[in-house]
């Protein structure tokens, strides 16, 4: 079993989708020879030829709607976006066609697309260059959002994004491409859509994260180990359809919950957890709910992004906060 | 200073605006059944439009979009494309879609606010109407991809208005149509407007025809008001694009009779004496007198083929007012293949308390 | 005083900006000659000219960036995009640049853009007319989002946002726009931006809404208090910011919070004001906080429109449940 | 078929790749001030660039895109353009920012991920790099536009590169430009490259200088490392739009010779002998063969200019690395002229966990 980055898994996991089926083409700026900008269809092209594994023109909108069409004759387009700041020309083709043509169409035509793109900041990389936007994507009825935090997650999960006969929005966290290396069998088994991972049992608190908050939210719960605090930690993993039930199960024998997410706090996806358990849990809830998010500021250059992003000790606060209150 | 790069647009009309043969004609012209088939499908466009203004007036029907004055062009469109091609419509050209098989019923449906009107039972990889507009482009573009991938010899059609090619992603699907040199024809339908803005305020291009020249892919204009030059330039266009010599941009010159749609009042800003103009170009007159001079149409053919549409849209209209109503399970069947679990109980909660009252 | 609707107080106060401000330019898709698709700006090309009242060609992308240009020279652009789901290819421009410019050069260019767009259905309009996407815009910092609803308000608001020294997005509730005639002055007087409003008093339930959605949910109230019920009803009307005071202060009192807008509820604007109150008034709360939304389904044409928007039934149900909780 | 409409492309060079003229020059060609003044802009960011890379690869610095190759046009550009007139550029036209006033230690400022690096002492009006690309065409426009409202006698300049001409903004933009005549010149870097994709792959169209006649708009190519001709073409250009007669595109053919940013490696995906081919075409060599051939310049001069270089470079890494640190509040005090209340409790937070450990 091979040692991958999930960047790595990521490669694999196209490699495995794009010999297996003959409908999968994967395209996108940079793409072909160079391997994309952070090298994940790294020798795809060599292997699949430059139709199957295709640079495109430089326009995210275009590269979202051709891939409509390529879905409505059957293929299935996985399409990467360089930087999550580009995804907005793409939002009108994946807002007002890929998440609607199955319905509109009343399942005449379909959309099987897949759009991979990094999510997050932390690397240092230029402006516009670390945005975290799954919330724009999340309020789309039609749309699935998955964000893996594992090489071998990264793997079964984008199997079964290309496998899904629906529109599904990959997100990668740009953080944990290289962070660490795990075994990644290359078996072609997809893992299932629509759940969250328990990445880490607990008692006295619930942190729910997703996306490279993920590596914070774990140090975090390591450091109140040893402060005697026992995290529960949920990988959320599925932004939309969110695995509610799993949240609140954890919810109801730790009675404390705080969320963790990289992007602005306002009308964030963290949001959406908090009401719901502020609807179905409520008498669950032993101290208020916390959110640990970025601020409502623009993502700073990098010279702040780390001021920006939540950092472990924010969050541990948090967590102690939650069990004085 | 060298010369590196001349082009030039060239201009179509083979029927003037009396209905006389400019030249030579194309052979499928000395063909009777296929003119006259041609021209009852244009009749049957005019018709289909009166009805349909008038359904939405008396409340029976939602805002439509017109097609009266540039049935030509539709038409024609429709009659050089093969069945196996596939159309990305914008909203308004009934006529390559009724030629296609799109049924007057599917088009009712649509206008009358219930997606089953997009479910064509014919044209089956043909897009819906599109109204974000410039979006069917890339679609078009991506549908050719499939084609030139699969070395299928098919082609793609997709149309936008004079006002649709000033959107980004008109310009973006015809650089990629030209990149990949795909099997698919941009048709500009330029119909002098959009919605009051004019096609001279829109673009400082002398044509709409050269819209793809800065990407690199060939255009040619042609009087949209005549059927026989549209239906050859787009056989010449198609026939082109199917063999892989690559995409092109084919300009239809015509005219909206119409208002934009009947929730618009054109008389607030087109001048009546352009109005009355461009009625005196207008296609079913021209294309009439063509088949009347070659005798293959009279009085008594133009009353039977009336009554005969009269007859076929009244039976539309009667089957689309009998369609069955939508339930609210409607909003959630075919959002997913494998819908998220927790949507059951939204569509429970929907059902709970009804439809609300349709309109129509 | 003349009685006016809401789109005719809207014309008036553009009016008065363009005569009260020579940087004033309103531009748009057929805001011209034929006065916008809803006349709200019927008449003023006459008054200003074609240059400041501005007819452009079709593409919104366009619409937003030049306005941002003229802005960058001291111009006050009031945009109009026709309906809501024209939007998108506004939003790289509105996300990267409008909500950013004066953070990114340290004050030195300012965006006192106003984008002006209908939103939310019930009109029986074709398809991408009735979009309810606020939430996309509310959670990009650098932004405000306000939303009328009534002719005074909508005036007042509108001079307020046109003078703000920084970008303000203006939905206006296109069920509204004729509803119903008020007395409006044309004073030239601006409300405050950044503030809710109470529209009506109660103490058993605390209803939170915004655009149209006042409208059922005011009917709501009136049969309810035939009941018994007693609703103190919030009109929102600052999107972002939030006036989460007026909000927790009405909860104080009430203990029982229902939330009502017509776009989808996954990741909606309402998860923030829920998600708030979980946070900030966990305390307070006496039954468990309801949301009344629009389904997790695309908006569907027009025959079913009125069953995906919330319903008086729903909304009333919803506030009933919270008191049997 | 009649001819409607007729283009051409025409390309410009007046100094040929040994530094010769190619015939009559313009008058500023004569001027040794001039020339010599361009010439040591151009030692001066190819200079910049080298340190900047350093500075890179020595954790000093952000990633960062250099303009080797591409000097000549930058400058020309900068020396063609009026001060009060306004510039959007991209990311790595430093010639013609730093010709406008913007300083060296700015952009390490900018590239050192530092928002103060945008915030120009000298032309406060010009726009900071863009890196969504395409997206800044329409400001370009919108500037223009006010320039026209106010009847005032400047120029907005816009680049863009050969990759981003496949934007649809950049067309959405240029057709704006031509339908209401706005004084803004449109200059496509044509560096061969956009990352790993070649300008051939890019778009069918044979030059970019054609990108705007879809548009109404006309384009010129130039030789881009011809700094004589690029000045010269850009001051037609400028002086066209400036007085009203509308905007232009203009194609400034070149080569990227280094990598896109410090972040690529070309040697993946750039042919070696494309590589090799494009140095002996490189803009610093021949504008220095043209003043020597004038008797301007000598070894001598050339050893004093690098050296005068190497120290006004240093100075300015050094005001770069002692700039005072930025704190958290920064990402708060320019959000809103009037920030939401709720703004100052996030504020505290953030001065409470700091700044984390900025990097460079
Ligand atoms: C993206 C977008 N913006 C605005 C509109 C509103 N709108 C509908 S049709 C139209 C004018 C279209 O004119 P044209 O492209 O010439 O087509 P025509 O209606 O003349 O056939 C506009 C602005 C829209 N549907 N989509
Ligand atoms: C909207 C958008 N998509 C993708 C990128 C990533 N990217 C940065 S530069 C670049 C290539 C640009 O090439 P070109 O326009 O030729 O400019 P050059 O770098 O050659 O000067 C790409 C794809 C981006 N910055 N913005
Ligand atoms: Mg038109
Ligand atoms: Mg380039």
């Amino acid at each position: 079993m091979p040692l991958v980055t999930l960047v790595e898994g990521i490669n694999l996991a196209l490699g495995r989708a794009l010999a297996d089926d003959p409908e999968v083409v994967v395209l996108g700026e940079d793409v072909g020879i160079n391997g994309g900008v952070f090298r994940a269809t790294v020798g795809l092209q060599e292997r699949f030829g430059s139709l199957r594994v295709q640079d495109t023109p430089l326009a995210e909108g275009m590269i979202a709607g051709m891939s409509i069409g390529m879905a409505s004759q059957g293929m299935k387009p996985v399409a990467e976006i360089q930087f999550m700041g580009f995804l907005y020309p793409a939002l009108d083709q994946i807002a007002n066609h890929m998440a609607r043509l199955r319905n509109r169409t009343r399942g005449r035509l379909t959309c099987p697309v897949v759009i991979r793109m990094p999510h997050g900041g932390g690397i240092h990389a230029p402006e516009h260059h670390s945005e975290s936007l799954e919330v724009l994507l999340c309020h789309h009825a039609g749309l699935r959002v998955v964000c893996p935090t594992s090489p071998a997650r990264a793997y079964g999960l984008l199997l079964a994004a290309i496998r899904d006969p629906d529109p599904v929005i990959f997100l990668e966290p740009t953080r944990l491409y290289r962070m660490s290396k795990q075994d990644v069998v290359d078996d072609g088994i997809a893992l299932p859509l629509d759940q969250a991972e328990v990445l880490r049992e607990g008692d006295d608190v619930t942190l729910v994260s997703w996306g490279a908050m993920i590596h914070e939210s774990l140090q975090a719960a390591e450091l109140l180990a040893h402060e005697g605090i026992s995290c529960e930690l949920i990988d959320l993993t599925s932004l939309s359809p969110i695995d509610h039930d799993t949240i609140l199960e954890s919810l109801a024998h730790t009675g404390r919950l705080v969320i963790v997410h990289e992007a602005a706090r306002h009308a964030g996806l963290g949001a959406e957890i908090a009401a719901t358990v502020a609807e179905r849990a409520l008498y669950d809830l032993l101290a208020p709910v916390q959110r640990v998010t970025g601020y409502d500021t623009v993502m700073p250059y990098f010279a702040l992004e780390r001021a920006y992003i939540p950092s472990v000790e924010r969050i541990a606060d948090a967590v102690r906060s939650t069990l004085t209150a | 200073m060298k010369t590196v790069a001349e082009f030039a647009i060239d201009s179509e009309q083979l029927l003037d605006g009396a209905g006389r043969a400019t030249g030579k004609l194309p052979a499928f012209a000395a063909h009777r059944g296929q003119m006259l088939a041609m021209y009852r499908m244009m009749v049957l466009c005019r018709l289909f439009d009166t009805k349909a203004i008038n359904l939405q007036r008396t409340g029976r029907l939602g805002t439509y979009a017109p097609c009266t004055g540039n049935e030509a062009t539709h038409v024609a469109v429709g009659a050089a494309m093969r069945p196996e091609d596939v159309l990305c419509p914008v909203y308004r050209e009934y006529g390559t879609q009724l030629w296609r098989g799109v049924t007057l019923t599917e088009i009712l449906t649509y206008w009358a606010g219930d997606e089953r009107g997009t479910d064509f039972a014919v044209p089956r990889e043909d897009f819906p109407w599109c109204v974000p507009i410039g979006s069917q482009c890339p679609h078009a573009a991506g549908v050719a991809m499939a084609f030139k991938m699969r070395r299928q010899p098919r082609c793609a059609v997709a149309y936008i208005g004079d006002g649709g090619t000033s959107q980004g992603a008109f310009h973006e699907a015809v650089n990629l149509a030209g990149a990949q040199q795909l099997p698919v024809v941009f048709v500009v339908v330029n119909n002098g407007w959009a919605i009051s803005v004019p096609a001279a305020a829109q673009t400082a291009a002398q044509t709409f025809a050269q819209k793809g020249l800065g990407n690199g892919v060939p255009g040619v204009q042609v009087d949209g008001n005549d059927v026989i030059g549209v239906r050859q330039v787009m056989e010449d266009a198609l026939a082109r694009a199917r063999c892989g010599d690559g995409p092109m941009v084919v300009e239809a010159l015509t005219y909206r009779l119409s208002d934009h749609t009947t929730a618009d009042d054109a008389s607030r800003y087109r001048p009546a004496a352009e109005l009355e103009a461009a009625w005196k170009l207008e296609p079913l007159l021209r294309t009439r007198a063509f088949i009347e001079s070659q005798g293959w149409w009279d009085e008594a053919g133009e009353t039977a083929l009336r009554a005969g549409c009269a007859t076929q849209i009244d039976d539309a209209v009667h089957g689309y007012q009998n369609r069955t109503p939508v339930g609210t399970d409607h909003m959630f069947e075919h959002l997913f293949a494998h819908p998220p679990a927790q949507l059951a109980e939204q569509r429970d909660t929907a059902r709970r308390y009804g439809a609300g009252d349709p309109r129509h």
